[in-house]
């Protein structure tokens, strides 16, 4: 079948990229003062040489660089992706550990926001030049222009310090002991805050990018025509103008997905979200340079097969792509 | 043509449209009132910014964002649509008035398929179940005469032809049998062949359904095939009212004459002398062939542009090449000027091969061929002053400035723009000043050979013929050879010694103007010749 | 001067012990607290970082523990005798403890983790066992190790986080940094190990089968790892948290938290380490190399505002090298007081040319950065032209290791004894590139080195304190780093979490006495 | 119409530009207004704002004053948004204006080292790249400009691709005009528009990715911009709102600014893609 064959294609080309990303931050890293050893080492309170040299030789940093660059690439290619040098831990395991929560709060936020945006795109594009209008693309605007972690701290402050509502960090109750739905309960209480905040700075650019390609769409030809029929201005909107506006948003928003994972690092990091982008700001202070280009090339990952996703999703909606019209 | 009843479909009076405020004048439209009679076809004539669209979109309840209806009525069946709710408006949309656009590429959704929007026009009066609607649309695809109407129903927009796809605008406009359909220039986006199958359609539905269409176009050809009345305006004002025959038989005003007049010499060249000098251009075995690179879910394709084309032009000769869309004319030009890199072949200037030239042996001959544009507004450079974009090419090529920059005077002044021009933007120019520039910068460099792609086809008909006179002149005046381009025979037949007919990337016939026009060899020729609008009517002698 | 913070802290350890004495402890109950950084292992012994220790010292022990005032308890060893010269000790394990999979804990195992395990993998326990010539198990409950000579910070060294117990049947013979076991560690503490959730929790439970009767009262431990400051002051707040270990929420919160109802706190519990905040300076090149602007750097620092405003007022500001907590401080010397004349006046006398010198600060936290910018004002305003490096871990870590930096803040454990936590820091044959806690500064003084080596094998102690006063004051001149301030390191925790600190490693093994009064 | 007319239009857009206004004044004013270092300890810690004749704003955490420092903070900020957008225009342009001319294997070369960029996630890579230079202006400056330019490389690359073929970029091939002529004459002139409205927004970008690089402990120590204000100011946010509140409203503001600005400047360049139509 084509598609098969096609995707296989991009996968192929995919994994290309993903040993390229490997090597390029392979050699970025290297140039970052400081290794792991000496990390440890300083934290340990109280080393000597010795103490440094067992621990270089037992990462393989006394290798010559080629040597090593070589080594992790190889294990890459066994899908190896080596030990934590600080937690000792494979660096597999951590990262898995760990994605499911990244993949819960971003995949809430992703979708919170493109539906929210899109609604409120909607809205504000029906409403064009009439105060409501305006007050949504002013709010929007706010969001968009307000530091993401300044909301996630005031929000800290508002509903869980002042108003108690809601949890202010972590994934869930520890120690509560919940179980089955009541540990869904717990855990989803625990989301509304980071998920929220993190939604609403890309709500922001969902429903300003609506509305633009609504107000686009709208001038285009084949809404005259569907006004001609006499077809009814809701059903117009929802018909005609919002499912061709929602291409250039289909394209926004898999760039965007890909991305939520490095966007995340600044939520996870103030909600003590115990997710991947924060687990790689510790690598990279810790210089865990193995965690940190798991963490790399699962991100990376992650983004390629969102825009395999996307490209999917894209021609599912434009019969143009899938059809092979020029 | 058609026995017009008396009865009254629609009736425009004292209709006043004003634009909004910055626009070039305050009224679209003013003072206008005419009637569509049942069973007519109402022709609504002018060239652009006439306001002839506008009206119509005042019947339909489209008139863009800020522009109405400030004065007058439109009677439809009794009751006056500018009166009307939007409600009770759109009540009447589709169902009692049928509209078809002028762009079938862009007039239909992309997203869905071409029986899913004829469906909708039942479904927006709430007329059928689901299943029936499917049925009535396919019975339309069969009278709108689609090929292979039942994969045509499942079809999206971009499958099918600009013509299908117009059939397919048409077909909704008629689902609901309306009593007036509006058709704004349903077939100017459309080759030749194509047109005139459309209009045949247009006017046999109409015979059929005993419906009265108005019809707004800006070509008399077309008012000349179809119109059993004409309304022609100008400047937002009609200028002259009456049946078809006699306003184009015999016009009463000055512009409807001067318009009339302006229609390319009516289809019949004058006969031209053929100089027997050696060829200036010699084109031998031209290929190219275009290689859509295969992307995303997209197969590789490949499209024959041009093949074993052969051709010659003497010195001080124009020639003029014409087809259909994709006839490979426009790649034959722009393989001559060298914008295109032909595959194979010979591209022979007075014996110097330009075709397999490169980077700067390319760029150092290039002087020799030069191009007018078609377009007039894509063609010059917004944001360079009119006097450097004809200078650029002699700057280029080691003229100094201020030099180049008096020569760029005296062309403007040639073209009759006068010198002053020079310092000027072209966004201060119209199309058919635009276009003297473009001329102009092609004489900048003094060019053995000039090749005009559709040098005309963007320009109203008035201006057409004014460009084309100028072209006439200079020609005369500088013995300057010309390889013509056009889609249009009636422009052909007016300004070329010889002619090339092209379909499919190759070369149907050729032959002197008076040889293709009146003795045509080839069928597709013929039928090219046919489908030219008004070519049969009665339409008054060139002044 | 005292603050009110200062007073009120007071207070509540003195409310504090009055509590403690007015009600039998309870058992029961799981306190959830906070650990900053997550450690990156739970093996003391293998690791030692301070979060390590935090939590490990819960699960794994020593022989000895230490009051507040630094004496020796015991702990697995019931009692010690040392030899008159000074060179034999001889410790007298408990009977009937057991690790925590059951197996007994012998003799062997001390020897096992003093002569094999810490050799081989522990440098702070590798610079006191230079000094053991033979470690030997006479029976299964008593150990006795000679030395090569007097030590005489020797039974300082027995505590959990040093000199960690490691069990032997699982450990030996074994690649101990790949031991299958380092996963769920194994000791003979109050807490066993229970579960640790990477980036979100470490959960001890208790050790039913704990040797001291009735001990511990607590279920559990929750140790939370929340990386935001902010969201850690949020989680002591909301009441989600009991206990707030040093060094996890900014010190700007502190006042306010500590302000808050049913919140006590304490400074106990670091004396044993008691962290000393030092600004290396490059005795090398540059101006630093020079006494007279090292003493100017001296004058021109306002330690006392950083203090107040950054600490809170608590801690204290040094004399000198030797700080309060250690032994044989040398209290005659005259303070270097904020004096911003008398800087200009040595910048002046050594010529200072206005050469720009960087400041490295300290990468863990806001309050030290902020320090950092303080003191960069204080010696703009005397007229060092002075800008900050700004690194992370790694690159102060890369800096103070290659000798790259001007100055450079950072702290250092004193480990009670000059000989185990101060000398190290001045000894020229303690200068080696590669470490930032060594004698970083480059500081090279013969009748120092000669001071110190004598002082730490002298015996007894009046012996060794003279020596070390002579040094003090040689140090006091010469000024080879910056002494800034012995830091105040509080527990912020709920007034019912009972008996909290009950040793000068507190902070470390406080839990086994712990109760809640719920 | 005139530019300005077009412009000023957009009310918003008028709003924005005078917000801008007046933070560039407040920029220029600083060392005037402000002569001392606002890293001077001038004042007891935590004072609140107006409690003090000098201190309209208060001060933090060390005395100093607040209102010296959002007003030196403008500096830095702007200065960060705006040399770091230059660079990634001159890294951007270049590239895109390239692989949109010239198309082919250039092309696709250029855009597959584009995409190689866009794959690792931005706020991550601009983390790696500031630690591993270590934070510093000039590092903030390059790590935010290496994070920023492959939208401008697409959005000049789509637009060369649409304008190659103009006619008028045809008629100057034709009369022999160089390649480097036609893409600095012809081509580059006429995607400025374009240009200037994404930069505006790229700059507003920049100063969100700095005062989150500074949230984070990567800003440069040596210079008082706002996202340090904030990053320093956040873990007092309970005790002193006003010191992470006052720099954080310039943020906001400036963003806003600069956002209303590019939508305005976006209807007067593009007017016939304005979005009242």
């Amino acid at each position: 079948m084509v598609y098969a064959r096609l995707i296989l294609m991009r996968l192929f080309k995919a994994v290309i990229v993903l040993f390229l990303i490997v090597i390029f931050n392979f050699l970025l890293i290297q140039l970052a003062p400081g290794d792991p050893a000496a990390i440890l080492a300083g934290q340990a309170g109280a080393a000597d040489q010795e103490f440094l040299n067992q621990l270089r030789e037992r990462f393989g940093l006394d290798q010559p660089m080629y040597v090593q660059l070589w080594r992790y690439v190889s294990g890459i290619a066994m899908l190896d992706f080596g030990y934590s040098y600080r937690l000792g831990v494979p660096v597999f395991d951590l990262i898995m550990a760990r994605l499911p929560a990244t993949l819960l709060l971003t995949g809430t936020a992703f979708v919170l926001s493109l539906v929210l945006g899109i609604v409120a795109g909607s809205m504000a594009a029906a409403r064009v030049k009439k105060p409501s209008g305006s007050l949504i693309m002013a709010l929007a605007l706010v969001f968009y222009a307000t530091p993401l972690f300044w909301v996630a701290l005031m929000s800290v402050v508002v509903f869980s310090v002042y108003l108690g509502w809601l949890p202010a960090y972590g994934l869930y109750t520890v120690g509560a002991g919940h179980t089955g739905f009541a540990l869904a309960l717990d855990i989803a209480k625990h989301l509304v805050l980071p998920a929220t905040t993190l939604a609403l700075f890309f709500m922001a650019i969902y429903t300003r990018m609506t509305r633009t390609s609504m107000l686009d769409a709208a001038q285009q030809d084949y809404v005259k025509t569907a006004r001609a029929k006499g077809l009814k201005p809701s059903i117009i909107q929802r018909r005609h103008v919002l499912r061709n506006a929602l291409l250039p948003i289909i394209t926004l928003a898999g760039l965007q997905a890909g991305q939520m994972v490095g966007g995340a690092i600044l939520t996870e990091t103030v909600f003590a979200w115990p997710g991947i982008g924060r687990l790689m700001f510790e690598a990279l202070e810790q210089r865990d340079y193995n965690l940190l280009l798991g963490i790399f090339f699962f991100s990376a990952a992650l983004v390629i097969v969102f825009n395999i996703i996307t490209d999917l999703v894209y021609s599912l909606a434009d019969p143009r792509i899938k059809k092979g019209a020029a | 043509m058609n026995e017009a009843s008396t009865e009254t479909v629609l009736s425009i009076r004292d209709l006043n449209i004003a634009l909004p405020k910055g626009a070039d004048r305050a009224l679209a439209v003013e003072d206008v009132s005419y009637d569509v009679k049942r069973g007519e076809i109402m022709c609504v004539v002018g060239e652009s910014g006439s306001g002839k669209s506008m009206a119509a979109n005042a019947v339909m309840g489209l008139l863009p964002k800020g522009v109405r209806a400030t004065q007058g009525e439109i009677l439809f069946e009794g009751q006056n649509l500018l009166a009307m709710t939007e409600k009770q408006h759109r009540a009447l949309r589709g169902l009692k008035i049928g509209m078809i656009f002028q762009e079938p590429m862009t007039a239909l959704n992309p997203l869905m398929r071409v029986g899913a929007q004829i469906a909708e026009v039942f479904e927006a009066h709430g007329q059928f179940n689901a299943k029936e609607r499917q049925t009535r649309a396919l019975e339309l695809l069969i009278e709108v005469g689609i090929p292979q109407p039942e994969k045509a129903i499942r079809a999206y927009p971009f499958e099918l032809s600009g013509g299908q796809r117009q059939r397919v605008m048409i077909a909704m406009a008629l689902a609901l049998e309306p009593i007036l359909l509006i058709a704004d220039e349903p077939t100017t986006a459309l080759d030749v062949t194509t047109q005139a199958q459309i209009l045949e359609l247009i006017r046999d539905l109409q015979q059929r359904r005993g419906m009265s269409v108005m019809f707004i176009t800006h070509d008399f050809g077309v008012v000349a095939e179809i119109a059993s009345r004409v309304c022609v305006m100008r400047h937002g004002k009609i200028v002259e009212l009456g049946d078809a025959k006699s306003v184009l038989q015999n016009p009463q005003d000055a512009y409807t004459q001067a318009l009339i007049a302006a229609i390319p010499s009516n289809a019949v060249p004058p006969h031209r002398e053929t100089s027997q000098v050696a060829p200036l251009l010699e084109i031998k075995q031209l290929n190219k062939v275009f290689r859509s690179r295969g992307g995303w879910l997209k197969p590789a394709r490949e499209v024959r542009a041009l093949e074993d084309v052969s051709l010659t032009l003497a010195r001080g000769e124009t020639v003029g090449i014409v087809g259909e869309s994709g006839s490979g004319k426009s790649t034959l030009g722009r393989c001559v000027v060298r914008l295109e890199h032909p595959d194979s072949g010979e591209l022979l200037l007075d014996g110097v091969n330009l075709s397999q030239l490169k980077g700067d042996a390319l760029r150092r001959e290039r002087h020799r061929v030069q191009m007018i544009f078609q377009d007039p507004y894509a063609s010059l450079n917004p944001r360079t002053k009119v006097g450097m974009a004809i200078a650029q090419g002699p700057i280029a090529n080691g003229t100094p400035k201020a030099a180049a920059l008096k020569q760029a005077g005296e062309l403007l002044d040639m073209v009759g723009l006068g010198a002053s021009a020079v310092e000027r933007f072209p966004h201060e120019f119209s199309g058919g000043q635009r276009q003297r520039i473009g001329i102009a910068r092609a004489l900048a460099l003094n060019p053995e050979l000039i090749v005009a792609d559709e040098a005309v086809s963007a320009l109203d008909v008035s201006i057409q013929a004014q460009v084309l006179e100028l072209l006439e002149e200079l020609k005369q005046r500088l013995s300057l050879s010309l390889l013509f381009i056009t889609h249009d025979l009636r422009v052909a037949a007016q300004i070329c010694d010889r002619i090339v007919v092209m379909q499919y990337g190759r070369i149907v016939e050729q032959g002197s103007a008076e040889q293709i026009f009146l003795a045509p060899k080839e069928a597709y020729t013929q039928d090219l010749l046919k489908a030219i609008p008004g070519r049969e009517a009665p339409v008054a002698a060139t002044a | 001067m005292k603050t009110p913070l200062a007073l009120a802290i007071s207070a509540a350890a003195l409310a504090f012990a009055t509590a403690a004495l007015a009600d039998d402890p309870k058992s029961g109950g799981t306190v959830n607290t906070i650990i900053q950084p997550e450690p990156p292992g739970l093996v003391l012994g293998m690791v030692q970082n301070a979060p390590t220790r935090t939590v490990a010292g819960n699960i794994y022990e020593g022989l000895l523990r230490y009051t507040t005032d630094l004496e020796p308890m015991p702990q697995l060893a019931e009692s010690w005798d040392v030899s008159e010269d000074g060179r034999t000790y001889t410790f007298h394990l408990r009977e009937g403890v057991t690790w925590h999979d059951g197996e007994p804990f012998t003799a062997d195992d001390v020897v096992f983790s003093a002569d094999v395990f810490h050799r081989e993998l522990n440098p702070s326990a590798r610079a006191v066992l230079q000094h053991v010539e033979s470690i030997e198990a006479t029976d299964d409950h008593t150990v006795v190790f000679t030395l090569t000579q007097p030590f005489g910070p020797f039974l300082l060294s027995f505590e959990a986080g040093t000199f960690t117990m490691v069990p032997e049947h699982l450990y030996a013979g074994t690649d101990f940094r790949d031991n299958e076991h380092n996963d769920h560690p194994i000791g003979t503490g109050p807490f066993k190990f229970a579960n640790w959730e990477r980036g979100t929790v470490i959960e001890l439970v208790k050790n039913d089968d704990y040797y001291e009767e009735g001990l511990p009262y607590l279920d559990g431990v929750n140790w939370h790892i929340i990386p935001d400051g902010a969201s850690r002051a949020v989680s002591f707040e909301n009441e989600t948290i009991d206990v707030l270990p040093s060094g996890t929420v900014e010190n700007f919160d502190i006042p306010r938290l500590a302000a808050m109802d049913n919140v006590c706190m304490t400074e106990e519990g670091h004396e044993y380490f008691s962290p000393f905040a030092m600004l290396w300076m490059n005795n090398r090149e540059g101006p630093t190399a020079d006494k007279r602007f090292r003493q100017a750097v001296m004058y021109a620092m306002d330690r006392e505002f950083a203090k107040d405003v950054l600490w809170n007022g608590l801690g204290n500001v040094p004399l000198s090298a030797f700080g309060s907590n250690a032994r044989f401080q040398n209290d005659d010397l005259e303070p270097y007081d904020h004096n911003p004349d008398r800087a200009r006046e040595l910048l002046e006398e050594m010529g200072y040319d206005g050469e720009e010198i960087t400041i490295l600060p300290l990468p863990y936290g806001e309050t030290w950065t902020r320090w950092a910018e303080a003191v960069q004002q204080n010696l703009r305003e005397v007229g060092i032209n002075v800008s900050t490096q700004a690194t992370d871990v790694g690159g102060w870590n890369q800096r103070l290791g290659d000798w790259d930096y001007d100055l450079a803040f950072t702290y250092l454990f004193q480990y009670g004894d000059p000989a185990l936590g101060i000398s190290r820091t001045y000894l020229s044959d303690n200068i080696a590139k590669g470490s930032p806690w060594n004698n970083v500064e480059g500081y090279e003084n013969e009748r120092v080195d000669e001071l110190f080596n004598e002082a730490a094998t002298a015996f007894p102690d009046a012996e060794r304190e003279k020596l070390y006063r002579e040094v003090q004051e040689i140090l006091h001149e010469d000024v080879p780093v910056g002494w800034l301030m012995e830091l105040g390191f509080p527990t912020l925790y709920r007034c019912d979490v009972q008996n909290l600190v009950t040793s000068g490693v507190g902070v470390n093994d406080g839990f086994k006495d712990a109760w809640l009064d719920r | 119409m005139s530019f300005f007319a077009r412009f000023a239009q957009n009310r918003g857009a008028l709003v924005g530009l005078i917000i801008l206004l007046v933070i560039i004044a407040m920029a220029i004013l600083a060392p005037l207004l402000f002569p001392e270092s606002p890293w001077r300890m001038v004042q007891r810690p935590f004072l609140p704002p107006l409690s003090q004749d000098g201190f309209p704003l208060g001060t933090d955490t060390m005395g100093r004053n607040v209102a010296s420092g959002l007003m030196h903070g403008a500096w830095v900020s702007l200065l960060i948004g705006l040399v770091s957008t230059s660079v990634a225009l001159l890294i951007g342009v270049p590239l895109g204006a390239i692989a949109g001319y010239y198309g082919g294997w250039i092309d696709d070369l250029l855009m597959r080292f584009t995409e190689f960029f866009q794959t690792i996630p931005n706020f991550a890579l601009a983390i790696v790249l500031v630690a591993i230079m270590q934070p510093s202006i000039s590092s903030i400056v390059l790590a935010i400009a290496i994070v920023s330019w492959p939208p401008v490389a697409r959005l000049v690359r789509a637009e060369f691709m649409s304008l190659r073929n103009r006619e008028y970029v045809e008629a100057a091939r034709l009369v022999g005009q160089s390649n480097t002529t036609i893409i600095l004459r012809q081509i580059l002139p006429n995607t400025l528009s374009p240009i200037i409205v994404l930069a505006s927004l790229m700059v507003a970008t920049a100063i969100l990715l700095e005062s989150a690089l500074s949230f984070l402990g990567l800003g440069d120590p040596n210079v008082m911009s706002w996202g340090y204000m904030i990053g320093a100011a956040r873990t007092v946010i309970r005790q002193a709102w006003w010191l992470s509140f006052f720099p954080g409203v310039a943020i906001l503001l400036t963003v806003l600014a600069l956002n209303l600005v590019g939508e305005g400047l976006d209807d007067a360049l593009n007017p016939k893609l304005s979005r009242e139509r």
